[in-house]
């Protein structure tokens, strides 16, 4: 099966490693796919304060992008990485399938500029695709470097499992912890795997964003965890980037590389941390390294 | 092809015996219930036009006495011989109506109920629409009474013995009601011993007094009651027959031990192999152990041990030394035993088969099954209960006696994921435990409830005094219980976090134990015990009453009754009196003797007979046999439970439903889309003039 | 004047002062608008905020309510009872981050995420929202920047929010900004899609619908 | 008497409803007071056992625009299995108005137990708007051009043989 990748803006930008490790990740599996033909964004959550018809007609204009791509398809199968992403468009698509004087105009608007939507897409998340589609099975035997002794707290943010838990539970989900079991490392049991990291108010409104940042954090160092590992580019990034800020906030010393799964997953896979992004960060999960070795320690 | 019988003109003659047709038509206002939609006079003036139609009047109240007086006079001074009432539902006053024909000397058959409340002016909004389909209804109302008969109603005797399933209170309080009366109560239950949830209970709201000081009496009552037959250990397996002469099959579980031997000494138990007890005790909810030969709790009734195969040793392997078999000098153990099945015959059934409670594992943002100290209510009853597993001791799974304790109202409840409702007795009974947890221990006790509900005697003078005990009340929903501590009192303990909705500020509460006042739920098996015994559920699954408000005990299905919380969450005062109510239900048919049933059976018009046997496999009682002497089929109008099934079939059209006759249906689908009465063209014309009037 | 718009700055007066400010709470129904709810409630499933039992599950729930001037099943109540002009001038609607743990938990099945999408686009399109205030600020011009380029580009973006929010939250934030930039992470370029002509007659045709379907509705 | 040609044309639907599950259901949606569409006519059967394919073809013959047949769900029927009885025969018929061109949204059978009053009206105007989109069935109307037809042969082969 080949697969539609939809990237979103924050992959080609932020979350620039997201997309190296995934691709990278996806090219050692054999994951075959190609990316979504002129895509535009999603709307993300911003979008929906301002105009709700515009934010679902703009949205479901990549749906129908991924129509006419795959026309010969019955069902496509589209990958979001992106939490925000991966959401909107589910929802976008939740909205049209169950208002139809909405679905109507969108449809009109559609067709006004020559696209068309049936709803033969399925909006997957990467890690729905590795762990359901590819199989666990399979990434274990992939593995080239078991990523021994190394305690990663899965961090699944809001959106990928909020409010639609379409692959995993709402309150606790699994599914990142079923990857780090698979490339030999241990999964931390921790009680913030969904609690939100303030979203873009960690970058717009410092005072309420940063303490969330802070806890979820704290709880992981608590935790004994060496790595944090996300699925989602805006909780990589406040979670990664605003470190030194918390920390001369709050007066303390946490230091926690804070990844995405695809780089964790990456690294057993054999994968050398440049070609997974993994030069971006501005806190090298060290010990992640050192227990990969070889190739990967030198980058410690 | 449907050449309707009555378009020969001669039935017509004979459908009304020898006398011309006078129909008296009656429209009911309801109060404003029908006429607020419905132009009953309009209806009232259109249907007086109809042809053969003699008297036509609306009414304020037509069930009321003098409505039914009107009818009454009516029929003795314009000689009517049909009578049409549109009125509600026949569901709730054909009887009311077929009564006051038959009192003013007319074959209560020949009336006919028209419903323009439920299926009319209650559910539409459009007058001229509501008026136009009532009025479709009277025409063919009024058009199918021409095809009526005199029938005779049957009677059949009441079988004076009652069968009741479940021992709950319930069940235990209607059996000895009815058995005190004289007659005989076949008391089924399904676990090993009476006593239900009640005996569970520690004390009870809003009196405090103890459970088992008040229920095991009552227990003790039953196994000694001469009129009682107590089958515990046993499920009802098949029901058959009606009302009055009920036939049912019970199965009994083998216990492995003879029950009219066994005393209750417990020497086997002492004897068994097992030094230690292993197994999670049922009664105790899994927090204390039993062995595998055991008794569920010690006033347990009867006072019989049991065996659990799965667990026993001799089951498995057969090589145990059986030492329980050498203790008991009664020989009353027998291993080889089998299920038994007794058949009995009851005139009435009273289902009180009780609830369960929530899981909270379906909520699992309380934790329950992940922290071990967070608790459901009822294994907090046993908890504080003195014969309890830890002799009335509050202390933690850990073993801590808890310097805090957070009480967590509506679990399950009133939320659209799991049970829509309000369990009732929730409130109550957390009141209940805070004061007993208060009254162990010395701990901080707070209560989350989203709203407080004491409607009850004495309920909120018993929340007024646990307010005066300091109890803590915070009005909000819990929304997480956490082991994510951020401050160092919350360390290595359970977190609350739940908005103080009265002030508007989200708390954070650490505490050492959680209970979970989960609520009622109908038994999984709710859905089968339904099917048995030919009942219905409602939405949520609990039984369903024949009115919520005038027939609360009794089901659509006649002679079957039910009691307590099967029917919905209730306390034990309610679930006592609607025991109480149940048993005089099943008490009255009982002391009639006598019961009339709907003479809406099918039987077989010989000569038109082809003896194609199509019917016969068809009936679900077998009321139908083929006579091979004459190569006809015969329906036993005593076994015919009038579906009509076999009308429906019959090739040969042979087969006549009373009350459901082809003509009178016929006549009913034509007079629903037109009038088209038998020698009555005339009518058409009629109906026009009135029509534009 | 209006101290409720900046939680921020309301909360440090307050400090300053040492007391809180003395205001009128009583409400005459003459202030209240009876309409808001029903307009509120035209949102997809928004009918059920009408079966809200006040539970504050989602004010427990919500990871920033302690922030907030008003929690959010206040909110839901001020929007029911018409509490139109409190709700629009409030900061709760601009601090919720979508994290949408309310509406999974409500008990009620009230999408409170959503409802709170439509009190923001209530507030912008009123001119209610706190025109300072950086959420709406930041909403308004990545939907004007997606609008006009198809994607959003988060460099541009942020500059832009900050020049018109905080200039001075910018010089703190230079530094990280440089060292993003530095790494490859953060570009002053903006992100465009190729067929931009595509995407106008979409947004063309939204409009013509969304005007034409009102039109019908009013003929009937 | 132009009134019928400006009044818009609304179906009529003739229902068979057991006694037991589909018309308490109906009984309960009037209790609880749902609205439903007005073009529905319920003829009360003990059980949809009862229903003959004759009542279905004599409705539609009258002037039936739709007929719905209400029944317990499959296993919880109140005489055992009457409402299978009508599932086997219903889809026979099916076939037969398939044949005859009658549409089959037209003739519906449903399982409704008697706490499901919402079924009720979602069902009832769910068939009305179906049957709305299907338009006016008019049996009556063409048995009657199908009459005249027949009369006016008969006629010429009467005079035929009077010839």
């Amino acid at each position: 099966m080949k697969y539609l990748y939809y990237p979103g803006c924050s992959l080609k930008c932020t979350g620039r490693s997201y997309e190296e490790s995934l691709l990278a990740v996806f090219k050692v599996l054999g994951i075959d796919y190609v990316e979504l033909d002129d895509w535009n964004c999603c709307g993300a959550t911003a979008y929906m304060a301002v105009d709700e018809t515009k934010a679902f007609a703009i949205a479901s204009r990549n749906l129908a992008l991924a129509e006419q791509q795959f026309k010969n398809e019955n069902e496509i199968n589209i990958i979001a990485p992106c939490s925000a992403c991966y959401m909107v468009l589910l929802k976008t698509q939740n909205f049209l399938a169950q208002n139809e004087t909405e679905l109507k105009k969108i449809k009109y608007a559609l067709k006004e500029s020559g696209l068309n939507y049936e709803g033969k897409v399925k909006i997957r998340h990467p890690l729905d695709v590795l762990v359901n589609d590819f199989g666990i099975n399979a990434i274990t035997k992939a593995v080239k470097h078991p990523l021994k002794g190394i305690r990663a707290a899965s961090y699944y943010g809001c959106q990928t499992v909020r409010p639609y838990a379409t692959f995993d539970d709402a309150r606790d989900p699994s599914t990142m912890d079923k990857i780090v079991k698979a490339i030999g490392a241990e999964p931390v049991d921790w009680p913030l795997k969904t609690r939100c990291c303030g979203a873009s108010l960690t970058g717009t409104v410092e005072q309420v964003g940063l303490p969330l940042c802070h806890s979820i954090l704290y709880e992981a160092i608590k935790k004994r965890a060496d790595v944090i590992i996300t699925s989602c580019p805006l909780c990589q990034f406040n979670l990664e980037c605003y470190q030194t800020k918390i920390n001369k906030k709050y007066n303390q010393d946490l230091h926690i590389g804070v990844i995405y799964f695809t780089q964790l997953l990456g690294l057993a896979l054999g994968i050398l941390p440049p070609e997974l992004g993994m030069n971006r960060l501005f806190v090298k999960p060290e010990s992640v390294y050192k227990s990969v070795g070889g190739g990967a320690a030198i980058y410690v | 092809m449907f050449t309707n019988l009555w378009e020969e003109g001669q039935l017509f003659m004979s459908n009304t015996y020898g006398s011309t047709l006078r129909i008296g038509f009656y429209v009911c206002h309801c109060g404003h219930n029908i006429a607020s939609l419905v132009d009953v006079v309009d209806v009232q003036k259109y249907v007086a036009a109809l042809p053969g139609v003699v008297v036509s009047r609306d009414y304020k109240y037509m069930c009321s006495d003098p409505g039914q007086e009107l009818i009454q006079t009516d029929i003795k001074e314009y000689k009517l011989n049909r009578i049409v009432v549109a009125s509600c539902s026949p569901l709730l006053h054909e009887h009311t109506f077929r009564v006051a024909a038959e009192k003013a000397g007319l074959n209560p058959y020949f009336f006919h109920m028209v419903n323009i409340r439920e299926n009319v002016s209650w559910v539409h909004d459009d007058r001229a629409a509501a008026t136009e389909k009532a009025k479709d209804l009277a025409r063919a109302a009024i058009q199918r009474v021409f095809f009526h008969k005199p029938l005779e109603t049957k009677t059949v005797p009441v079988n004076p013995a009652v069968l009741i399933v479940g021992g709950g209170i319930s069940g235990i309080h209607a059996a000895l009601t009815i058995a005190n009366a004289g007659k005989h109560v076949y008391l089924v239950e399904r676990e090993p011993t009476i006593g239900g949830h009640m005996a569970m209970f520690d004390k009870t709201f809003p009196t405090l007094d103890c459970a088992a000081c008040i229920l095991t009496p009552k227990m003790s009552a039953i196994k000694s009651h001469p009129n009682i037959t107590l089958w515990t250990y046993s499920e009802v397996e098949k029901v058959d027959g009606f009302v009055g002469n009920y036939k049912v099959t019970v199965k009994r579980k083998p216990r492995y031990v003879i029950e009219e031997l066994c005393v209750g000494c417990m020497d086997c138990i002492e004897a068994c192999i097992y030094k230690e007890a292993k197994y999670p005790d049922e009664f105790n909810l899994g927090l204390s152990k039993r062995k595998p030969i055991y008794i569920p709790f010690p006033q347990a009734t009867p006072q019989v041990v049991l065996f659990d195969p799965e667990t026993c040793i001799d089951f498995k392997s057969h090589r145990c030394k059986k030492t329980c078999i050498e203790a008991c000098d009664r020989n009353a153990i027998d291993l080889k035993q089998t299920e038994k099945f007794e058949e009995i015959e009851v005139g009435t059934v009273i289902l009180s088969t009780g609830f369960k409670t929530f899981d909270p594992k379906l909520s699992p943002q309380y934790g329950y099954g992940k922290f071990p100290n967070v608790y459901t209510s009822l294994e907090i009853e046993r908890l504080v209960n003195a014969s309890g597993p830890t002799s009335g001791e509050v202390i933690t799974r850990d073993g801590k006696s808890p310097k805090s304790v957070g009480i967590i109202h509506c679990v399950g409840s009133r939320d659209e994921k799991t049970n829509k409702w309000c369990s009732r007795v929730c409130c109550m009974y957390s009141l209940k435990l805070a004061h007993l947890i208060k009254e162990h221990t010395d701990a901080e006790v707070y209560n989350f409830y989203i709203d407080m509900r004491t409607p009850g005697k004495g309920y909120e003078e018993f929340y007024d005094k646990l307010m005066n005990e300091g109890v803590h009340f915070i009005r909000g929903r819990v929304a997480e219980v956490t082991d994510w501590a951020i401050v160092p009192e919350e360390e290595n303990r359970l977190t609350i976090r739940v908005e103080d909705t009265l002030i508007g500020v989200v708390r954070r509460i650490p505490v050492d134990m959680i209970v979970l006042s989960v609520g009622l739920e109908p038994r999984e098996d709710a859905s089968e015990v339904r099917r048995l015994f030919n009942i219905s559920c409602s939405t949520e699954g609990f039984f369903l009453e024949r009115h919520p408000k005038l027939a609360p005990v009794s089901t659509f299905t006649d002679g079957i009754f039910i009691a307590g919380a099967c029917q919905g969450p209730k306390d034990i005062p309610d679930s006592v009196a609607q025991a109480g109510a149940a048993a005089a239900e099943a008490l009255s048919l009982i002391s009639a003797g006598n019961i009339e049933l709907e003479p809406n059976t099918a039987k077989i018009i010989e000569q038109y007979c082809s003896g194609c046997k199509s019917c016969v496999p068809l009936c679900p009682y077998s009321a139908i046999s083929f006579k091979e002497d004459v190569k006809k089929a015969f329906i036993n109008e005593a076994l015919c439970k009038g579906c009509g099934t076999c009308v429906a079939a019959c090739p040969s059209g042979s087969i006549i439903q009373n009350l459901f006759e082809d003509e009178q249906i016929f006549s009913e689908i034509d007079g629903l889309l037109k009038f088209a009465g038998i020698g009555l063209k005339e009518s058409d014309t009629a109906r026009k003039e009135v029509e534009h009037v | 004047m209006d101290k409720s718009v900046d939680v921020t700055t309301f909360a440090l007066d307050n400090a300053e002062n040492g007391y809180k400010d003395i205001e009128r709470r009583l409400k005459y129904e003459t202030e209240l608008d009876k309409d808001f709810k029903e307009k509120i409630a035209e949102i997809a499933h928004g009918e059920k905020l009408y079966s809200c039992i006040q539970c504050g599950t989602c004010s427990a729930t919500c990871p920033v309510s302690h922030y907030m001037d008003y929690t959010p099943r206040k909110i839901i109540q001020m929007v029911r009872e018409g509490f139109k002009e409190d709700v629009l001038k409030s900061a709760t609607v601009w601090l919720c981050a979508s994290c949408y743990s309310c509406s999974v938990e409500c008990p009620k099945g009230i999408k409170i995420t959503d409802v709170m999408y439509a009190l923001k686009r209530e507030a912008i399109i009123t001119g209610h929202y706190p025109k300072h205030f950086p959420t709406p600020v930041l909403a308004n011009n990545f939907f004007k920047q997606v609008l006009k380029h198809g994607r959003s580009s988060e460099g541009p973006l942020l500059l832009k929010m900050y020049l018109k929010t905080n200039p001075l939250m910018l010089f703190k934030n230079m530094k990280l900004g440089f060292n993003l930039w530095k790494m490859g992470r953060l570009s002053l370029k903006t992100e465009k899609i190729k067929n931009k002509g595509n995407l106008n007659k979409l947004l063309g045709g939204i409009e013509k619908a969304t005007g034409t379907v009102r039109k019908e509705a009013a003929v009937n | 008497m132009s009134d019928n040609n400006t009044k818009k044309w609304e179906p009529k639907i003739i229902a068979f409803f057991c006694n037991w599950c589909t018309y308490t259901a109906a009984d309960l949606a009037g209790v609880s007071r749902m609205k439903y569409a007005p073009n529905v006519r319920v003829i009360r059967i003990m059980c949809s056992g009862r229903v003959d394919p004759q009542f279905i073809l004599q409705a539609f013959a009258s002037g039936a625009d739709g007929v719905l047949i209400g029944g317990c769900h499959p296993g919880d029927c109140h005489y055992s299995e009457g409402n299978y009885k009508m599932l086997r025969r219903f889809r026979l018929l099916q076939k037969i108005l398939k044949i005859m061109g009658v549409e089959e949204d037209r003739c519906r059978l449903e399982w409704i137990s008697a706490s499901e009053g919402d079924k009720v009206k979602s069902v009832i105007n769910d068939m009305v708007e179906r049957v709305k989109k299907l338009g006016p069935l008019g049996i009556p109307e063409n048995l009657a051009k199908l009459d005249e037809e027949m009369n006016v042969i008969e006629d010429i082969f009467k005079r035929e043989e009077v010839l």
